[in-house]
């Protein structure tokens, strides 16, 4: 069984996550009307929003710690809210801001936090092996700590992908893979890239145990973790689990959609996790004035980081030139060195 | 069938293209032409391409033709491989350069060697097309060029247009081609809604066919004191450079549109008449395309050259944030700079 | 059930391969001693010998025509000669000769004779996504010729093998893949690189079935291959075959196999593929005498093809600039042009 | 620390060691002094890695930190990636530099950029070693050097030995070093029983620790008339070279030894000093270290520049047979047909 206050708990993850990208989608808008630049505004460049993934990050980060690694792809900031990324230099970053979490370096595609163990990467597939090799620090060094691979279900044909499975269980690696099944690779259908119908499946062939969460049920989602995490921190080596989530949001901000029929759609609004939850959290007795105080406070903490994050400079220009090294070498090769 | 970027097009009755319809125009005239030609890439049907590379097609040439793929750019690329030397001629898209890392192998190993390696036994007729640049805040792993990385291996030709005209041309051309031709568009030239895209690329384009030989850089503005040299997204940067010292200093901007085969000889006949070269490219400085430009000048006419000035991507990864990335890939201004140092 | 005339016509294939790869080891060392040196002799650089490999070559090809495509890894010989590979020509191009298939150019990683659509690449697994183009063409042009790619098992692991699979699975492509299990990638053995026991398994988490042919009986490997030839063939999808197969000698020519325990050496020359199928054809009534007929003429086929390679010129050097393009553009870009 | 050739190591007590030797006594003694240094290839434990690069590692450290892997360079190459941004000091091998297409996002996506795109927050102390190198016949997937593809991508130290004395204190620097380095191998200089190397890499080596800092080229040979700027192999082709001209024209040959960062300043110096500069590499010719040195070069020194030749491979891909591969891979005679068509 689940306790009331885990359910609480991952409610604000989820709320928090929810509200982050509905405020972020507004302020990704901000300059970029009526005509769509994606090179204008508050927040430029490309930007994936999650809503409607956020059971897949809550259910399974409540069973992490500081220590554990998480790598997620290029829709990465319901997995960062869940496993406690700093929510003020989040921000900083997705605006570019100096004092974000990588100086305006990265954006919302690259968002590092090592306090907390968690780092993105934009290319599809490529955050699972950095995960194996975590996994591998933490198993030469005796440690307990796991790692966490999040993929979308259109990165299991990738190689990267493929070949991580393989390295985790060979070597019994304290890794589980998550991958966010919400149906769509930007415009592809899952049937249009695949034959399998779950990529649970596919972990058998390379000895390890699958479990496919066939809805977005947090409650669903953390028991299914909680034996997949257990499995890793015991030593008993890596799991895949494939989380059913729906995409609530075009692919990136200025996607139409065009593609996507209008019940498909429907559908991701009606299937809301996060509504499934304060079910849940009203049957364990908690009422809807409680509810409505975790969704304030949850709210007030978006608004406090994005406020901050607003108030934050931006990098002087030539802050461009360093960081390539860590020990300070010249960043231009061949620049004006 | 080389013009110049001023009278482009064969006449005033010519309809002006963007990049991305000109583009459009010529794959869609081949794939008429020729059942051979098929297109595979990542969200190329419904989509219409990211970046607007295949839009309309689905409709006039289905699904078997043009193909949605799963993310898996090292099986369908290498696919595009095995249909080509099986004598079809297939095109596909990595949807960003960035990503060749995930396919190297299929593109270096593969599709450039086997000519070579089979002594000319077999060929490889296909189009690796992808978007490249910067210039719009998707940092380090979206935003890249790498036009040195695919000109250095050797066996695939690789093509880059700066305008309408050109990128219909030059695709004819790649698609013809009997040899592997990497086809490398700029995605703030294709003049997609949401990316607008500068004055120039967007030209007449005539309704027939035509083509643009590999091999032949273009002269895009005549001058007599500095030679400019460059590709892609900065022909355009190079130009409005060279109006704003226009009365100042007399600025020759060469487009190279094509890595490989290189045109040694516009770019030297240029210097040996200037004196003065200034490379400009949007990727990485070192060991890339400005090093190569100055060297083959270098080579072959270093008693002419006075000085050289090199405008790159200064070897860092392309950062994020605006003023970060406005500092590194190069403006008109630091163009302008360059010439104004050397001239 | 297996006519006689098939099986000897396997047969023939089979000790022609064995005869030329133990006359090629010879050739090889030549100039190569007292002291080994890999660039001396009358064959430089790397050379893999298929010897033990025989059945699955044998056992595949003998399903094919000349229109299907095979694409063979860096251990070619033995299925270049069971799809047909003109074989003075193909040794013309292993000694490095202007007559070569690839006039040189290639050798033996790189073969290539269009005539029977046979191609090989040295780079693990790389030799699949093309195998899984060539099928693409044939399904588009409405053909029913079929591509085999073969692979070893050490080349499982690799993105481009488990990505191809997907493909080919979602287009119901004519693809066959063969995996030949000679237990060592090198010197790794298989249980140091993967969990999984047989390779057919994963075709399962692909949607693709997967066939162990446990021996290497040839038979066996015909009849399996006439059920994924024949779907195939039919439109009916691809299949991975995984065949086990004996690696009788080292690595590359100069592999002293010390990592290699000795029982497992001596076991890969007891299970003799050739042997057991000599046997099958006495049970169909060919004698010793016939069977030495058989082994005569391949012997006299490979004698013949080498006696020729050994004449022919090497290329002139200048003959290096050309072949990179076919239209003829120079070959340097930064040459001498 | 850095040392010539002429005089290499400490003293006449020294051992003389193959470069291979040299290399694994900087692993050996790396991974005594921390746990935290780990090898991953394929077949670095019982084969002892196919060009030696772990000879006798596994006897002492054991299969935990001699590991073999899969063949599968994405997952292990990114699994050094992690465990390096964990805070361990992971050694990956990939087994030739051919390999890297099936990799190469590892490496130039995530290994070379985390540190950058991070603003610092990680970074990550790992070595990729790869073997380098034709002149055995090995053919277009075998032989490359890729020095170029690698050194034209951010964010990677490039090193490439040629010597033990340097191959020591390289990877003594490169182990140390807090960001990626790539340690690039030539097979014919390791020593290997079955690839005799030439004269010159085995040298004598201190059996203490030194390090030779990244970034610092090396005077192989001082000469006054004709600068050859190489690296690699190609330094015992140039010295070599400069041997046979000797008394005829003075040439000093300078070995590269890392090519990021990248040593400027004694190029410039050397060219300023003789007027005449060959370069030389085994990687291709075109938007490669050629052209890199030459435009260095000639953007500093132009006034002193009064010839360049370049020698490289002609962008064609390693053909096998041997009088084709001799005719690309330039040798020593190559290397004086360009000092005297120049001096
Ligand atoms: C190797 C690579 N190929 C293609 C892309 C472009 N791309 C970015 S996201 C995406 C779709 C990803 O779909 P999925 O994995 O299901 O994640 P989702 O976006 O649905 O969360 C694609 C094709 C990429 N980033 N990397
Ligand atoms: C991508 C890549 N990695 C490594 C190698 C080096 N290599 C060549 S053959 C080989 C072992 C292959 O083993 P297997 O696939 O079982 O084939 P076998 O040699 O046993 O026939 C390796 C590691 C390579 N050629 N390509
Ligand atoms: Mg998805
Ligand atoms: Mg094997």
């Amino acid at each position: 069984m689940v306790g009331a206050n885990t359910i609480q708990s991952m409610y604000e993850d989820m709320v928090t996550a929810r509200y982050y990208e509905e405020r972020l989608q507004e302020v990704y808008l901000e300059g970029k009307q009526p005509a769509f630049d994606i090179s204008a505004g508050t927040i430029p460049g490309e930007l994936h929003l999650a809503a409607g993934h956020e059971a897949a990050a809550a259910g399974v980060c409540a069973h992490l710690r500081d220590e554990d690694t998480v790598t997620a792809p290029h829709r990465p900031h319901h997995v960062a809210i869940a496993k406690g990324v700093d929510l003020p230099r989040m921000t900083a970053e997705i605006l570019g801001r100096e004092t974000g979490l990588c100086k305006g370096k990265g954006g919302h595609m690259h968002l590092f936090d090592p306090d907390v163990n968690f780092a993105c990467s934009g290319i599809i597939a490529q955050g699972c092996p950095p995960a194996v090799g975590a996994a591998m620090a933490a198993q030469k060094r005796n440690e307990d700590s796991v790692a966490v691979a999040y993929l979308g279900e259109g990165a299991v044909d990738q190689g990267a992908f493929l070949e991580s499975l393989n390295l985790a269980a060979l070597h019994d690696l304290p890794v589980v893979f998550v991958v966010e099944d919400n149906d769509w690779a930007i415009s592809m259908p899952v049937e249009r890239v695949t034959d399998v119908e779950n990529t649970a499946e596919r972990a058998d062939g390379f000895d390890m145990p699958g479990v496919r969460v066939d809805h977005d049920d947090a409650v669903a989602v953390y028991e299914a973790a909680r034996d997949a995490v257990g499995r890793a921190r015991d030593g008993n080596g890596p799991t895949l689990l494939d989380v059913q989530v729906h995409r609530r949001m075009g692919h990136f901000m200025g996607d139409a959609e065009g593609y996507r029929p209008d019940e498909d759609q429907e559908r991701a609004q009606r299937l809301d996790a996060i509504e499934r939850l304060a079910d849940d959290l009203r049957e364990h007795g908690v009422d809807d004035a409680e509810l409505n105080e975790i969704r304030e406070t949850a709210e007030e903490r978006v608004e406090d980081a994005i406020e901050w994050a607003r108030d934050q400079p931006e990098p002087a220009p030539e802050d461009a030139y360093e960081n390539v090294f860590v020990d300070g070498t010249a960043a231009a090769s061949g620049g004006e060195d | 069938m080389s013009k110049p970027a001023s009278d482009p097009g064969t006449g005033g009755a010519d309809r002006e293209l963007t990049m991305s319809r000109a583009m459009v125009d010529a794959v869609a005239a081949e794939m008429r032409a020729s059942d051979d030609v098929f297109y595979m890439g990542e969200d190329v049907q419904d989509y219409g391409g990211i970046f607007d590379s295949t839009e309309g097609l689905l409709e006039e040439f289905g699904r078997d033709r043009i193909m949605d793929v799963p993310i898996s750019e090292t099986a369908y690329v290498g696919a595009a491989v095995g249909a080509a030397q099986a004598g079809m001629r297939p095109i596909a898209e990595i949807m960003f350069a960035d990503f060749v890392g995930v396919c190297l192998d299929q593109v270096y190993n593969q599709m450039a060697k086997n000519t070579y390696m089979s002594g000319g036994a077999v060929n490889v007729p296909m189009v690796l097309t992808t978007a490249v640049g910067g210039t719009y805040n998707d940092a380090a792993q979206h935003s890249q060029t790498l036009y040195g990385l695919f000109a250095h291996l050797p066996g695939m030709k690789v093509v880059v247009p700066s305008t309408a005209y050109d990128a219909k041309g030059l695709m004819h051309a790649a698609i013809r081609d009997d040899d592997p031709v990497v086809y490398m568009f700029h995605k703030r030239l294709m003049g997609i809604g949401w990316m607008p895209a500068p004055e120039g690329p967007k030209t007449p384009v005539p309704e027939e066919d035509y083509t643009i030989p590999l091999g032949e850089a273009d002269m895009k503005r005549e001058g007599s004191d500095v030679t400019v040299v460059t590709l892609g997204l900065h022909v355009h940067r190079a130009l409005e450079a060279a109006e704003e010292l226009a009365g100042d200093v007399d600025v020759e901007v060469i487009d190279l549109r094509t890595l490989v085969p290189f045109d040694t000889e516009t770019v030297v006949d240029s210097v040996e008449k200037t004196g003065r070269l200034v490379v400009v490219d949007e990727d990485y400085q070192s060991f890339g395309v400005t090093g190569e430009v100055t060297a083959r000048v270098a080579e072959r006419a270093l008693g002419s050259l006075e000085a050289v000035e090199r405008v790159a991507l200064p070897d860092v990864p392309v950062p994020y944030s605006r003023p970060l990335e406005n500092e590194v890939n190069p403006g008109a201004d630091d163009i302008v700079a360059a010439i104004e140092s050397i001239k």
